[in-house]
């Protein structure tokens, strides 16, 4: 040990001990969490002013809150929104997995699906809305409102959840697929079993994507709502355009944004809960 | 017992039969009635077909005065996608590698601000953007602030889109980053390379899916975007997106307004046709 | 040849299979292509109900391939596959009673260890109780019990491979294939795992056919072995016969080390030949039987290095006798721990390897550069099926094949 | 060679001679129902509810955003609404495709009650087709502490206050008018010349303001925008939370615009839909609607119950020498129409 | 221990190592621990410059940890390591002069064969002809060069292997890692590819810390051996020093076979013990350096099978007076092809295991049942360090051990 002398240049820089957290990464996240929630914070202090006005404040008040909720075409509005949204994202998820499963591995014909399942992406809003329209009432008479509604809310959504999946699918390790079969398990077992699993972050990002498409739009929903049903975002786009965002809906953004994250939190809590349930579980199972 | 295996195709196409039939239904059908209207003779009412049959909708849309819109659009969406890209991809690393058990938590996390309005959110950037908005005052402390802040430039159009598109970044290369094997990268400094040199030839390409689709989701949507520029941006904000809709809205030009949609879908489906091999997996 | 009785001597009698007992896994004419490559080219095989079977052969020479035609992962181009008499094409794997050890272990990230091991039992409806057992016997035999809880991704290399196994086993099926099982294991555990695996193979009957890289391996463990090479079967045999009458120079080759020599036919007599050439005083050996050779015949013979003794060149004690023999120069020596191999130039520019255990201690060993006399008992030199070939090593003469397809 | 074709996207057969004058109306559908389908914001608390108790009719009331929502929904035949409230210039094109049904005057006693002006204009001349539902006028809104001066004409936008963050509508007829008023021209010509015009001049101005858009309100009641082409209507709303907001007729001039009541051609409950608009004829409802929504109100009767401070308001009730700088917006046929529409475009574009 | 100059005899003189060379990688009292487990245990360890240094332990030990360690993937929780006698905490990888042979290869999955060799020297510049020349050498090492353009998922398992050392080889680092670089091999190409290392090792004086789970391998190739147990250091020495005098019970049974005795003091005479247990008729052995014993004294001591004679019981060819020899009976004779392996059951209920070279044809061996005397001169009984334990195996009492972190 004493002939640890070194007579050469030392081959790397000084040591400098590293910290064990990515600090430089984290700055980076909260900056990208700040530009996500900067606008809702906002919205949340103007939903307490006490003034018609969404820019100066004038003092903290619940009343729009209060508003709020006695306004029944606003309440029947967000109800129709979040059926349809809800509708859409497991229409969406469960048709558009089931084709990015399709088109997994290669096969005479998946470049023109390919392209077929992208188009609703490229289709301008307007342009959607209104052959939707021109369909739905002259060609096909579907009624104006929920199913009309439904039905191009997915047509729009799914190539969403399409491309999430396939991204997720693409250069997953088939060895997993094949030892779940090897292991006796037929397609649709290995399917739940393994390959859903190992997918469904994605298939989860899809639905997401389908729901928030379905809860925001305007443009085409403009064009589709029948009588006596109006979505959320249409009704108040024809508010703002008439006399800006009004109050009663910044306070009903703050209001969605703060029940989902709460839900998020119940969430969290739930599936810790349930996580550490489980490992306890399998504790048992090792020790008897 | 033995069976023959259903073919490949054949389980494919079964696969995507319930996509096939509702885009056919839903989408292909109602564009067919567009293509029809692009070809039709121009009347101020709507949904109607005029005769006589003419090609005068396609030769005006392909008048060179709409280039400058073409390259706006394109400038816009090919920068939201980059900043988005930018923002995206710690966040997704991120929440991919080190979130532990947050991470769904954290993801979800993402999405919580899309519960707002959409137009609330976007009349609360207008806000912060003004001149005398809490960003311009927050840049005036260090000297950065402009005169009438910065509502009604095309920063403020990219900062919009970016914030409204910005998941659709993120939740692809969260999917991609989630996937990708760490020890590569191990591998890749072992070998010598830096951080740089490795996030670009070994971490970018194993996470390509992912951008692949992340890049599609927000530049196709946000080049088809108008309502954004038309709120945040200033008098040249027109887009082809936004071209299109004033075509139909105020019955402008209804057979000009579906010449230039079906123009774009046919750009698409070719650039579609013409992509690599290694984007096949994804698009 | 592969069905029939016992020929040779068999040293450990409990481990005789019944090659009278049906065929379990058929294999007839079976070739599979990739683009630019045959990977297995007409292999015919047939594995015994109960039989452990085990196929040694050069990384990339198909192995990993025909396994996974027999488990059902790809079909194969030409040729049959047979399980228990039922032709397999067209059959999905998961309807074939047919585990496997993958190579690549393969195990399922998203659940526990605990789960992977679960997850061919739940198939097979095993819930509760008993499936609980049937894990937690599992996960011991492989050592991993206080690991149950741990996914693959914290796990060592070799304990994963462990987990792949237990998974394997606890299914029971009626045929276990086995991708190089015991690869990233170290001896110790190697050798208990291998005793572990053979006992199960002897009690529940399974059928094993089993891949390994690890010749010494495949004697100990096998009823019977193939070499393949280049997605060909060069033997099929019991161990003794594949280790001592290799029927090519690959095998002779790839199996142990071999002292290979080209030489050529001087005399016959009877069924012995007289050969010369490799420097050899008097080179004897025997003909196969159902071979022929006539005089000026160039062939190839071998020698095992355990099969020759080494003298003192000029020492008193001189090989008997009636022994081929020649003189050389040790060139090298390797201590391997329980033998020493000696490397001895010959004349003619070749060398020969002689392993010597080492009762004693090593420093009675010979050193570089002294002249040594090797012999050996003409009745164990080999000659071999194929002709001679260049001048090249066997297994890369195989492989420049190989590059033909 | 205007032809319906046997396609998918084809006219809607008329249902009636568009020529007559008085037809019977009646409902399809023998329902309580009448479904209402109007701008948002643009009614006053109790109008309905007060119809609803007063004729046991169930209302099904929906709003849109603009007129062109409202046109590609009636266009295509059959959505369900009974009465709808498009704008002057769009009521011309229903009428010219035969979007909308003439009106059985048999059932509306209380037309007497209209102002003169309203039923001779020459967008609906006799009222054969609709009903004002309320009028305003095109003009300017300003912030006069920014602007640090008065505002008389469209020179505003020269103000270096006003500078990149002033407004100009985002409808052709209304913003093409700005162009052609500034050049003293007639926002209703038909001269190629002097659209060709205000289309440079639209051109030149476009370098000085801020945005092209028909979403004010938010703009100048925040106070990002000192100067903005409005309608008046949206003026009175902005000026509810921001007094400090003035708004003018520009001395060039500017246009006279009415929100009109029709019943679509398809409308099911066509008879119910007449007995609202007879309803909201009535001087009580009149006056509390214009009350409400402090537009300009058509009907006579109404006037005594009209607030005192609004009919004293020049700005919604121009004195008669003003409103004669206030025309209509004319319906120029489709292919002057047409003309503006693509002048608009260029505008926008260029 | 580590630094003296070479003790033991050394049969191949070019692979004596300078063990006064400087230091290279000093790892001084490092520890790694995971959430639940202690990985690595507070090791002391000092590799020289141009050694070929083996680490050997069982599966799950800490080999793979320690190798990440010293090339920059994770920082010790405590102790230090050094390369070149600079502390490397905090410095990342890509500054280390380290390259690894990963255990799971992390071949880059979207890169061919030659982009994934040349990668590592992209980064030192080599550009054009230089660098294809380098790729192609090394691609020719490992004979892997028709695969150039293959992407590493088209590759059989010992293919992707090979990649993986072709990679980290042809960076030429001062310090060479290799975590069980050639476990996927066949032994023919494993042979030869030990021989290739080897020599690139002795040309270039890149220093190799080696991870093997081949015993023989650690033994052939390299200059020192360590052998870990359960995240400690057991044992650093020359190969024959590990082998032939294993000083802990762990050591003497993961190298090689061992017959492992519980025995008693019975008698001392200078330098020799006298001890009685394990049915041996006389045990003898030499007291280790540097240790006492006392009367009486609970002790371990083990001898090689290879070190044990045969003998018929009944036959006329007895042990030399004064060896230690013992009688029982054949319980299992196991073929190995170089040599046969017979347990023998002793009185006392153990069971001993004897390698016999099969100099012979394997018929000539004894069979189940038969009778026999084993035994062996005494100076080749190795007394061990540690004292005795339980009944169990050692590698089973060392796993027990390690759960209890
Ligand atoms: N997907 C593939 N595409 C192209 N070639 C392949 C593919 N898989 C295997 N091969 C080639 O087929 C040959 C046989 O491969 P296989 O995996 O069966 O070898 P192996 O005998 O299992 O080798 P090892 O012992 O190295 O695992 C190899 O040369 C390999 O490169
Ligand atoms: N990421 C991890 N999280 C938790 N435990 C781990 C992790 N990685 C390794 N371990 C544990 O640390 C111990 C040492 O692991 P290591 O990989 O160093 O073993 P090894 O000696 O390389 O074994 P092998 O020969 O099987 O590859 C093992 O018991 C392993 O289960
Ligand atoms: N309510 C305002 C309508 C304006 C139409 N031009
Ligand atoms: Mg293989
Ligand atoms: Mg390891």
């Amino acid at each position: 040990m004493s002939q640890t002398v070194t007579t050469r240049e030392p081959a790397t820089r000084p040591a400098r001990r590293r910290t064990g957290r990515p600090w430089a990464l984290i700055v980076a996240v909260c900056l990208v969490f700040g530009f996500l929630y900067a606008p809702i914070v906002w919205l949340a202090l103007v939903s307490f002013n006490d003034s018609r006005t969404v820019s100066r404040f004038t003092g903290f008040s619940t009343h729009w809150y209060a508003e709020l909720v006695q306004d029944e075409r606003v309440i029947a509005a967000l109800g129709l929104t979040l059926r349809i949204a809800l509708s859409s994202a497991v229409v969406c998820t469960i048709v558009g997995t089931l084709a990015a499963f399709g088109l997994r591995r290669t096969f005479r014909g998946r470049g023109l699906w390919t392209v077929v399942l992208t188009l609703p992406l490229v289709v301008p809003e307007v342009v959607m809305g209104v052959s939707l329209l021109a369909f739905f009432v002259k060609l096909a008479g579907i009624p104006l409102g929920f199913w009309a509604l439904l039905a191009a809310h997915v047509a729009f959504s799914l190539s969403f959840v399409v491309v999430v999946v396939r991204s997720r699918l693409a250069g997953m390790d088939t060895r997993l697929q094949e030892a779940a079969a090897d292991l006796g398990a037929g397609p649709l077992t290995a399917f739940r079993t393994v390959t859903l699993p190992l997918v469904a972050p994605a298939i989860a990002a899809g639905s997401a994507f389908a729901f928030l498409l379905s809860f925001d739009d305007v443009v085409i929903s403009s064009y589709l709502t029948g009588v006596g049903s109006t979505t959320l975002p249409v009704f108040v786009y024809g508010q703002a355009s008439k006399r800006g965002v009004s109050p009663e809906i910044v306070a009903l953004s703050t209001a969605m944004v703060g029940v989902s994250a709460l839900l998020l939190l119940i969430g969290v809590a739930v599936v810790t809960w349930r996580a550490r349930r489980v490992g306890r579980r399998v504790d048992l199972t090792v020790a008897g | 017992m033995a069976r023959r295996r259903v073919p490949r195709w054949l389980a494919a196409n079964l696969l995507l039969l319930p996509a096939g039939f509702w885009l056919a239904v839903f989408l292909l059908v109602p564009l067919a009635l567009v293509v029809e209207y692009s070809f039709a003779t121009r009347d101020t009412g709507p949904l109607r077909v005029v005769l006589p049959w003419t090609t005068r909708a396609y030769r005006t849309a392909l008048d060179p005065a709409f280039l400058p819109i073409f390259g706006r659009t394109l400038t816009y969406a090919g920068l939201t996608a980059l900043a988005c890209l930018l923002l995206g991809f710690p966040l997704a690393w991120f929440i991919a590698r080190h979130a532990g058990r947050f991470r769904t938590a954290l993801l979800a996390a993402v999405l919580v601000p899309f519960w707002a309005s959409y137009l609330a959110r976007i009349y609360a950037w207008k806000a912060l953007l003004d001149g005398e908005g809490l960003v311009n005052r927050l840049l005036g402390l260090v000297g950065l602030d402009r005169d009438g802040g910065f509502l009604l430039t095309d920063g403020a159009v990219i900062l919009g889109l970016t914030y409204g598109f910005l998941p659709f970044m993120v939740l692809p290369l969260y999917v991609a980053c989630e996937r990708f094997d760490y020890r590569l990268v191990e591998a890749s400094y072992d070998l010598g390379h830096g951080r740089v040199s490795t996030f670009f030839r070994v971490v970018l390409p194993g996470v390509w899916p992912g951008v692949l689709a992340g890049s599609l989701l927000v530049l196709v949507p946000a080049a088809g975007d108008f309502v954004t520029p038309k709120l945040l941006g200033g008098v040249d904000q027109s887009t082809f997106g936004s071209v299109i809709d004033d075509q139909f809205r105020g019955g402008n030009n209804w057979p000009l307004g579906s010449a230039m949609a079906v123009l774009l879908l046919l750009l698409v489906v070719v650039v579609l046709m013409l992509r690599g091999r290694r984007g096949e997996d994804v698009l | 040849m592969t069905d029939e009785p016992p020929g040779g001597f068999h040293p450990v009698a409990e481990r005789t299979p019944d090659t009278y007992a049906p065929v379990e896994v058929g294999i007839y004419g079976v070739t599979k292509c990739f683009s630019d490559q045959v990977a297995v080219d007409g292999i015919d095989l047939q594995v015994h109900e109960g039989e452990f079977f085990s196929v040694l052969g050069p990384s990339g020479c198909g192995k990993t391939t025909l396994l996974r035609m027999i488990a059902g992962f790809a079909d194969p181009d030409s040729g049959r596959i047979e399980l228990d008499g039922v032709d397999m094409v067209g059959v999905p794997p998961y309807r074939r009673d047919v585990n496997t050890v993958f190579q690549s272990y393969a195990l399922f990230p998203h659940m526990t260890v605990w789960d992977n091991v679960a997850y061919g039992l739940r198939r097979k409806r095993l819930r509760g109780a008993e499936l609980r057992r049937r894990v937690a016997e599992h996960l011991e035999l492989v050592q991993l019990a206080r690991f149950a809880k741990r996914r693959p991704t914290e796990l060592s290399g070799g304990q994963q491979q462990r987990v792949a196994i237990a998974r394997a086993l606890a299914a029971r099926p009626r045929l276990l294939l086995l991708d190089e099982p015991l690869g990233a294991l170290d001896a110790q555990l190697r050798k208990q795992m291998q005793i572990e695996l053979m006992q199960i193979q002897r009690e529940v009957g399974t059928t094993f056919l089993y891949v390994t890289h690890d010749q010494e391996e495949a004697l100990v463990l096998s009823h019977r072995v193939a070499v393949m090479n280049a997605g060909r079967v060069e033997q099929v045999g019991y161990p003794e016969d594949v280790y001592e009458r290799p029927s090519t120079r690959f095998v002779a080759g790839f199996i142990g080390t071999s002292n290979i020599m080209d030489v050529k036919v001087s005399d016959m007599d009877g069924e012995w030949l007289e050969l010369t050439g490799g420097g050899v005083e008097r080179l004897r050996a025997v003909l196969p039987d159902g071979h022929s050779a006539r005089h000026g015949q160039q062939l190839s013979v071998t020698v095992r290095p355990e099969k020759l003794h080494l003298y003192d060149a000029d020492g008193e004690e001189q090989p008997p006798p009636g022994w081929c023999s020649l003189a050389g120069t040790v060139a090298d020596v390797v201590y391997t721990g329980m033998s020493t191999q000696y490397v001895v130039d010959v004349p003619g520019g070749d060398s020969l390897v002689a392993f010597v255990q080492n009762t004693r201690r090593i420093s009675d060993a010979g050193t570089p550069g002294q002249p040594v006399r090797m012999a050996w008992d003409p009745e164990f030199t080999v000659v071999l099926d194929s002709p001679a070939r260049g001048g090249a090593e066997p297994a890369e003469a195989e492989r420049t094949k190989e590059e033909v397809h | 060679a205007q032809g319906a074709t046997a396609c998918a996207i084809s006219e809607a057969p008329p249902r009636n001679a568009s020529g007559a004058t008085n037809t019977k109306a009646s409902n399809n559908v023998a329902e309580n129902r009448l479904n209402f389908f109007n701008w948002t914001d643009y009614i006053a608390k109790d109008t309905i509810p007060g119809f609803e108790k007063e004729s046991g009719i169930g209302v099904t009331y929906d709003n849109f955003s603009s007129n062109d929502e409202l046109e590609a929904k009636i266009a295509t035949g059959a959505p369900g609404y009974d009465l709808v409230v498009p704008s002057d210039n769009f009521l011309r094109r229903f009428v010219r495709t035969n979007l909308v049904r003439p009106l059985d005057h048999d059932l509306l006693p209380n037309l007497k009650n209209l102002e003169r002006r309203f039923r001779e204009a020459d967008y609906d001349p006799g009222n054969r087709f609709s009903v004002p539902w309320a009028w305003g006028t095109t003009g300017l809104a300003y912030s006069r502490s920014q602007l640090g001066t008065e505002v008389t004409g469209f020179d505003a936008y020269d103000l270096p206050a006003a500078r990149g963050r002033s407004i100009v509508l985002d409808e052709a007829r209304d913003g093409m008018g700005l162009g052609l008023l500034a050049l003293g021209y007639d926002p209703n010509t038909k001269d190629a010349q002097q659209i060709e015009e205000a289309t440079r001049y639209l051109l030149d101005l476009k370098k000085k303001i801020g945005q092209i858009t028909s979403d004010v309100v938010e703009p100048l009641t925040s106070g990002q925008t000192p100067l903005a082409q409005v309608y008046s209507g949206d003026a009175f709303q902005a000026k509810d939370t921001n007094p400090d907001l003035e708004y003018v007729i520009p001395e060039e001039g500017g246009l006279t615009y009415v929100d009109l009541l029709c019943v679509p051609a398809t409308a099911p409950h066509a008879e119910n839909a007449h007995r609202f608009i007879d309803y909201i004829l009535r001087p009580d409802v009149g006056a509390e609607l214009a009350n409400t929504i402090r537009y300009g109100s058509a009907n006579t009767a109404a006037k005594p119950m009209i607030d005192k401070e609004l009919l004293d308001n020049p700005m919604v009730y121009p004195p008669a020498d003003v409103l004669a700088k206030l025309p209509f917006t004319k319906d120029l046929g489709p292919d002057v129409e047409a003309r503006y529409a693509d002048a608009w475009t260029k505008v926008k574009t260029g």
